[in-house]
């Protein structure tokens, strides 16, 4: 902590520290707004919100909002709410976290304790594809996907939110094994503990907070996807941000925003709650993300 | 009991099946993309669903709504890409004759010959049915896109009666304007950019115009005079909107006109379909125009279905009879009722239409006559998509830039059309 | 139990070269102690013993059979790591008996295991916490029960005291060579600090720079040290150096020290004629440890000791004696020397002081080689050294 | 803490020569166990990049065609007005996007810096937008900005009747909306950046520096923000990444719009490889895209990796 700024002593100090105090307070204004709105409009009605009064309470609590978007919203021409794209999205993501983290335990694990020839190089390969706009493989996916039976369905979603998911994981593994002792693997050496093994018994039982860390990465992530997603599925197999998108921009006639913002908060709920429990980990991963090595 | 109870649902169990055997004429699954989601066009389509499970087939439905068929195109797309395409996709004019040429389309002039199908439907729409002489694409609807739809409360207290010229149109969008109501609602999407302008090309009604525009992208006459009141014409058209018109849905815009917050809306006829869907009445609720100065003139887009190959003789047969049941008289008698469009069958019954219907029909046979019944631009009837694109992506980005001038605007279009 | 022996070993990291042909052999049971300054090789070396990095050439042989293309695992080994590198996840017990789970070794014997050696390590009450809930010392004897279970042909350590605080280390040094008296298992240990060695060690090998200085039993390391950096590096404090003109003087030289205020001392060494000889005229460094270079006040045996006047620049009492630090006239002067005075010494800083010096554990060194020419303690082994490798002067 | 010698046995479990030979399998684990992912890496990473590329050179239109036409489709995209759109909205949005998001992560890290009650939960609220899809944010970005309901309508309310601000519907302003949502979206994550940077300086420095009298303001611009360098840089990269990735959040606030006042080189892609029947023009908007993160990227990980190994160095 550098409280350079402000000490506590003069009243310029005093002065200084009400104004940081009220700059910060703006900011966090300026933060909270949207989502602010976002709730206090879906509990309006829609003669209340067409009245105006962006900012202020409702004068009525209205759940007919969250009723429509979660039970009767229309995406194309089924109006079976947000609900069953919620689960679509809750299979795609929990499946697209759990392999891949699995996968890239292993790969960090063999990358960062195993060293081998080259194995610096096939990291930084890999890495690549962290980076890459997806925009660049959305083409010969769709054809590899319908090639293989998986065209706009879940399973092929799945499938490619596993591929490119795999460079994430790797590098959060790969570094956090990275720092790991390299004596415990020479002892494991030395004592015959196997590969698998030390694996299994020593290395990924420690690693159990960049689990947490990669498994809310990719979640939120193929939660939040909407460009695979869009592409890849249709309307049986649309994750809840495509249906969500859908939904928003194909308003029949009126637009309901109060269904909009509803509908708006229940898509973003899930990954909203992970990262008010887990926030911590949340952070870690973007900054793992952005700090490499 | 126990032994009741199983021979009871023995019972029902066969009686479905009988039931559901008895009237099944052909079998199998159909996926049909399409985009018709809203209002009368959703229940259009309900007709036809109701149609084709009452012979057995499966409608497994692939709807993609919004920006006229855009996602529903890339859905196709990506499955075409994937080596699985749906049974059946809706079309827009030239589309059918692009996805032709790919050679993924199934054929079908043994069914188009046994029924006779190029003596029933306008000749307009045949070369888009038939490509090399094979016949792939069924039309299912066709629609006037020159019309403009009226709120007649709001027409009749400012006593403005519909205008029959462009200049009559600006007169009474300045009494709306000075009333504080807004003159025009628009969608402001590319799409529906491009769609009023087919109106205002044939607002001039001059058929060898539209064609030299529309068909040829003739240099001189997009350079000349004409063309340069049609952009004016443009201009002045994006300046009687409310400000929020940018990326709004057509319905909305037909919304604000019902609610009385705009006087009038350019749109196709599918717009009535969705005023009726509301519960609204033509003529007494809602009034209906051709686009100022075009009441001899008659731009239409068509609807089609067309057929990708697939696997699975049942899936094919289900084709078949999807194609045979669009085409069917009472199919295309209550579709046009209820999508509101013209039927594309030439026998069809005509004591059920509104004012509005029969006006269009009159308006096609009229134009017809003079050559001025002609296919739409915008919705890349009269032209490739890449032609479309390019007028598309101009018209758009000038409707939406205030300050740009017409010969910009017109030299913008030129190049864009040189550099394809 | 088993022989250890290196032959020729030789490991490059790139372009540096970090064992240049290392020789070596430990006798079944033997303590062998890897001792020498950082980046000395002698972590490399231990690692080519255990496995864990192969050599770019010789062999490496146990109990006469070349492991070197062997697995770690497979050359029946343990080590003891630096780092302790305590599973940290795993409680006491299951570290300790890790090395029996591959080989399937059933649970509850791991555990009667575990136990058993615990026992030997007083670690019976931890045996179900975790490494982190461990003090330092606990940790150690955590990871040397994980070798001890195994029962290896050879323990390795590298290091394994360095993490403790001083008091620990001294009774962790006792229990390790309780442990080697016990087991009698040849052990190799590497380590920075010349006291670990001189306690543990039965055999001693100096590094430097990726070679062997030196191997020897801790005696004769300290005493009859092959060159000024084995002298220098071991004993603490270190040994003095000086230096002088030798004159023949029959069998005996007499060694002229030019103090750095210029006044002249002398000692004479009892080198015999031949040294005497060959020396004659030339430029020698005498090293004498501190303990031979004393005050008055100390008890001095007859016979041996010789008096030089020299300068007294600081003491520092001790309690059990002082130590007196003067000023060496090597390098111009910059060398420090230690002297071991009495407690209740006269003598004072800044004045002249009288130092005994004794004569009969004294080493000669060649200032050009640094390698010893004559060992007061040994004689004619001092001699050996400089008369069989004159073409091999360039160690340093 | 003895040992007794007759507490030392061998124990009779143990062979006493453990000589298995180690498989060629048992000693290439490592790599083994990267290979599926390797295969993965090189056929949906590497395979496909180099398809998409071969496309782009290719006279697909709207099925793929693999006629090679060379750098034909290239010259096109190059000419058309509505790449050059993008790209130059592509230029205008990020240049504005890392300005406005490094400003105000900056100044929020040093503002949070200063002792402040509540920090945690103000960090957490800062944050928050990072964890939604810019899908969701950008429906209530969309409703906010909004010029009849929205933000203006609230100026009205508020007495500012002349106020206007429909700069979503304006053409030369849509693109500064996008602006607004990305720089909101993104500035919380780029505050935890230089947070943890600033946290890392030695305070010692920093209270040397007051003792030697410099006003607060001389310490923060000559001696913390200039330690902040690699913060400033790693907050440039991964922003700069982020605009041009940018897909949801146009789509999700303007869809382009209006006309094609916000389209970027990601919206373009997308448009032209679906929407139209232009997929070799598709895909060469792809490849500029990958080309331009990969000037990037490329030097940034290589960077990255090649100081970290240095800072490892070798045992």
């Amino acid at each position: 902590m550098h409280d350079i700024v402000l000490g506590e002593r003069s009243t310029t100090d005093r002065i200084l520290r009400a104004l940081v105090y009220a700059i910060l307070i703006g900011f966090v204004l300026f933060y909270l707004a949207p989502l602010y709105v976002m709730v206090v409009t879906s509990v309006k009605s829609l003669e209340e919100i067409l009245a105006g009064g962006l900012l202020n309470l409702p004068k009525k609590l209205d759940f007919y909002g969250w009723d429509e978007a979660w039970n009767n919203a229309c995406v194309g021409t089924e109006c079976r709410g947000m609900a069953p794209f919620m689960i679509n999205s809750l299979i795609a993501s929990t499946l697209a976290t759990i392999i891949p983290t699995a996968i890239g335990a292993l790969n960090g694990y063999a990358l960062s304790l195993w060293r081998f020839k080259g194995s610096e190089l096939f990291f930084g390969m890999l890495l690549f594809g962290a980076f890459i706009p997806f925009q660049i493989v959305l083409l010969p996916m769709a054809s590899f996907l319908g090639w293989i039976g998986w065209s706009s369905s879940l399973t092929g979603l799945t499938f490619t939110y596993i591929v490119y998911g795999l460079p994430f994981t790797t590098l959060y593994f790969r570094n956090f094994f990275v720092s790991f002792p390299i004596d415990l693997v020479n002892a494991a050496k030395i004592d015959g503990i196997g590969y698998f093994r030390f694996f299994w018994r020593v290395a990924l039982p420690s690693s159990v907070p960049i689990m947490i860390v990669s498994v809310i990465w990719q979640f939120t992530n193929t939660w939040n996807d909407f460009l695979f997603a869009s592409t890849m599925t249709k309307l049986e197999s649309a994750t809840v941000m495509v249906a969500l998108n859908n939904f928003v921009e194909v308003a029949n006639g009126v637009k309901r925003y109060n269904v909009d913002m509803a509908a708006a908060i229940i898509a973003g709920l899930p990954t909203l709650v992970v990262y008010l429990v887990a926030g911590r980990y949340f952070l870690r991963g973007l900054m793992a993300g952005a700090v490499k090595g | 009991m126990k032994l009741k109870r199983k021979c009871a649902a023995f019972l029902a169990v066969s009686a479905v099946a009988l039931s559901s055997a008895t009237p099944v004429l052909a079998q199998g699954k159909l996926d049909i993309i399409h985009w018709w989601t809203s209002g009368g066009e959703l229940a259009g389509i309900e007709v036809l669903r109701e149609n084709i499970e009452a012979q057995g087939i499966e409608w497994i439905d692939a709807a993609s709504a919004g920006g006229a068929g855009t996602n529903a195109r890339t859905l196709f797309r990506t499955r075409v890409q994937a080596g699985d395409p749906p049974a059946v996709m809706q079309a827009l004019g030239t589309e059918v004759n692009e996805w032709a040429e790919t050679g993924i389309l199934g054929d079908l002039t043994a069914l188009a010959d046994e029924e006779g199908w190029y003596d029933l439907v306008p000749e307009p729409l045949h070369p888009f049915m038939n490509v090399d002489g094979s016949t792939v694409a069924v039309p299912a609807v066709w629609s006037q896109i020159n019309w403009v739809w009226g709120n007649k409360a709001i027409f009749e207290e400012h006593g403005v009666a519909p205008p029959q010229t462009w200049d009559e149109l600006v007169a009474a969008a300045k009494v709306f304007k000075d009333a504080g109501i807004t003159p025009i609602a628009h969608g402001g999407q590319p799409w529906q950019d491009t769609a009023i302008f087919d109106g205002i090309l044939v607002s001039f009604d001059d058929p060898e115009f539209y064609k030299k525009v529309a068909f040829e992208q003739d240099r001189e006459t997009l350079e000349g005079p004409m063309f340069r009141e049609a952009m004016e014409r443009l201009r002045w058209y994006s300046q009687q909107l409310d400000e929020a018109s940018p990326g709004r849905e057509w319905t909305q815009a037909q919304a604000m006109v019902l609610n009385g917050e705009a006087a009038m809306s350019w749109m196709g006829d599918w717009a009535k379909g969705w005023r009726v869907a509301q519960g609204q009445k033509a003529g007494e609720d809602f009034i209906c125009f051709p686009t100022p100065g075009s009441n001899d003139m008659f731009v239409w887009l068509a609807d089609f279905f067309f057929f990708p190959r697939i696997e699975g003789e049942a899936d094919n047969a289900a084709q078949q009879a999807f194609a045979s049941a669009v085409m069917e008289k009472q199919f295309q008698h209550d579709f046009s009722l209820i999508k509101n469009g013209l039927p594309v069958r030439t026998d069809v019954d005509n004591a059920e239409w509104d004012d509005c219907t029969r006006d269009s029909i009159a308006r096609a046979e009229r134009a017809n006559e003079r050559g001025g019944l002609v296919a739409s631009l915008g919705f890349a009837h009269s032209a490739r998509s890449d032609v479309q694109g390019v007028f598309r992506d101009t018209l758009s980005e000038f409707v939406n830039t205030p300050d740009m001038s017409v010969d910009e605007g017109i030299e913008i279009l030129i190049d864009g059309l040189d550099s394809l | 139990m088993a022989t250890l022996e290196i032959v020729n070993v030789r490991k490059s990291f790139g372009a540096v070269e970090v064992l240049k042909g290392v020789d070596i052999k430990a006798e079944d049971g033997e303590f062998l102690v890897l001792v020498g300054p950082s980046g000395c090789g002698k972590s490399t070396l231990l690692n080519s013993i255990a496995g864990l990095q192969s050599n770019d050439s010789g062999e490496i042989r146990i109990d006469g059979e070349d492991v070197s293309n062997l697995h770690p695992k497979d050359r029946d080994i343990a080590m003891v790591f630096q780092t302790y590198a305590l599973y940290p996840n795993l409680s006491v017990w299951e570290n300790i008996a890790f090395p029996l789970e591959s080989r399937k070794v059933a649970k509850k014997e791991r555990r009667k295991e575990a136990e058993r050696v615990a026992e030997l390590l007083h670690l019976t009450d931890y045996l179900d916490r975790k490494p982190r809930q461990l003090s330092g010392g606990q940790r150690q004897r955590v990871a040397m029960g994980r070798a001890l279970v195994r029962d290896p042909q050879v323990f390795l350590f590298d290091e394994p005291l360095s993490n403790l605080d001083a008091k620990l280390r001294v009774v962790m040094r006792t229990e390790i060579k309780k442990m080697h008296r016990t087991l009698g298992t040849t052990m190799v240990y590497v380590t920075h600090d010349q006291i670990e060695a001189m306690t543990l060690a039965t055999k001693i090998v100096v590094l430097k720079g990726g070679e062997v200085q030196q191997v020897g039993s801790p005696d004769e390391v300290y005493n009859t040290p092959a060159n000024m950096f084995v002298a220098g590096f071991m004993g603490s404090p270190s040994m003095n150096f000086l230096e002088g003109t030798l004159r023949q003087a029959g069998q005996e030289a007499r060694m002229d020290i030019v103090r750095p205020d210029g006044g002249v001392v002398a000692l004479v060494l009892p080198v015999g004629e031949a040294l005497a000889q060959e020396f004659d005229g030339r430029k020698v460094i005498i090293g004498v440890r501190p303990e031979a270079m004393v005050d008055e006040e100390s008890e001095t045996k007859d016979g041996t000791y010789q008096q030089i006047d020299w300068p007294l620049e600081i003491l520092e009492p001790t309690g059990a004696d002082t130590i007196a630090v003067l000023q060496s006239n090597l390098e111009g002067g910059e060398e420090e020397m230690v002297a071991r005075f009495a407690a209740r010494t006269s003598a004072r800083p800044g004045a002249m002081v009288q130092l005994n010096i004794d004569i009969s554990a004294v080493v000669l060194f060649d200032p050009d080689s640094e390698k010893a020419i004559y060992h007061a303690a040994a004689p004619e082994e001092a001699g050996k050294l400089v008369h069989l490798h004159p073409a091999r002067n360039t160690a340093g | 803490m003895a040992i007794t010698d007759n507490s030392i046995h061998v124990p009779t479990s143990q062979p006493r020569k453990l000589r298995k030979g180690t498989t060629w399998v048992g000693r290439n684990l490592p790599w083994l166990t990267l290979l599926p992912t390797g295969i993965l890496g090189a056929i949906f990473i590497y395979g496909f990049i180099v398809l998409t590329i071969y496309i782009s050179m290719s006279a697909s239109k709207l099925v793929p065609d693999y006629t090679f036409v060379g750098f034909e489709q290239w010259a096109k995209l190059w000419g058309m007005r509505r790449w050059g759109i993008a790209v130059n909205n592509l230029f205008v949005f990020s240049g504005l996007f890392i300005l406005f998001a490094t400003t105000i992560g900056l100044v929020l890290a040093i503002l949070l810096d200063q002792r402040i009650r509540h920090e945690g939960a103000i960090r957490t609220i800062i944050l928050y937008p990072m964890a939604l899809s810019f899908i969701v944010t950008g429906t209530a970005w969309k409703w906010i900005l909004n010029p009849g309901l929205g933000i203006e309508s609230l100026l009205h309310d508020w007495g500012f009747v002349e106020a206007q601000f429909d700069w979503l519907v304006r053409r030369d302003r849509a693109i500064y909306t996008v602006v607004l949502a990305a720089v909101w979206q993104s500035s919380g994550f780029i505050m935890a950046i230089f947070l943890a940077s600033l946290r890392g300086i030695d305070p010692s420095i920093m209270q040397s520096a007051m003792m030697d009298g410099a006003s607060s303001w001389r310490i923060y611009r000559r001696i913390i923000i200039p330690q902040l360098r690699p913060a400033f840089f790693t907050a440039v990269v991964i922003l700069l990444h982020m605009a041009i990735k940018s897909y949801d959040l146009v789509i999700a606030l303007t869809n382009g719009g209006p006309g094609t006042a916000t389209d970027l080189p990601s919206t373009f892609m997308y448009d032209y490889a679906f929407d139209r029947s232009r997929i070799a023009i598709g895909a060469a908007s792809a490849t500029m895209m990958l080309f331009t993160i990969a000037a990037i990227i490329v030097p940034y990980l290589y960077s990255e990796l090649r100081s970290h190994n240095r800072s490892r160095g070798h045992a």
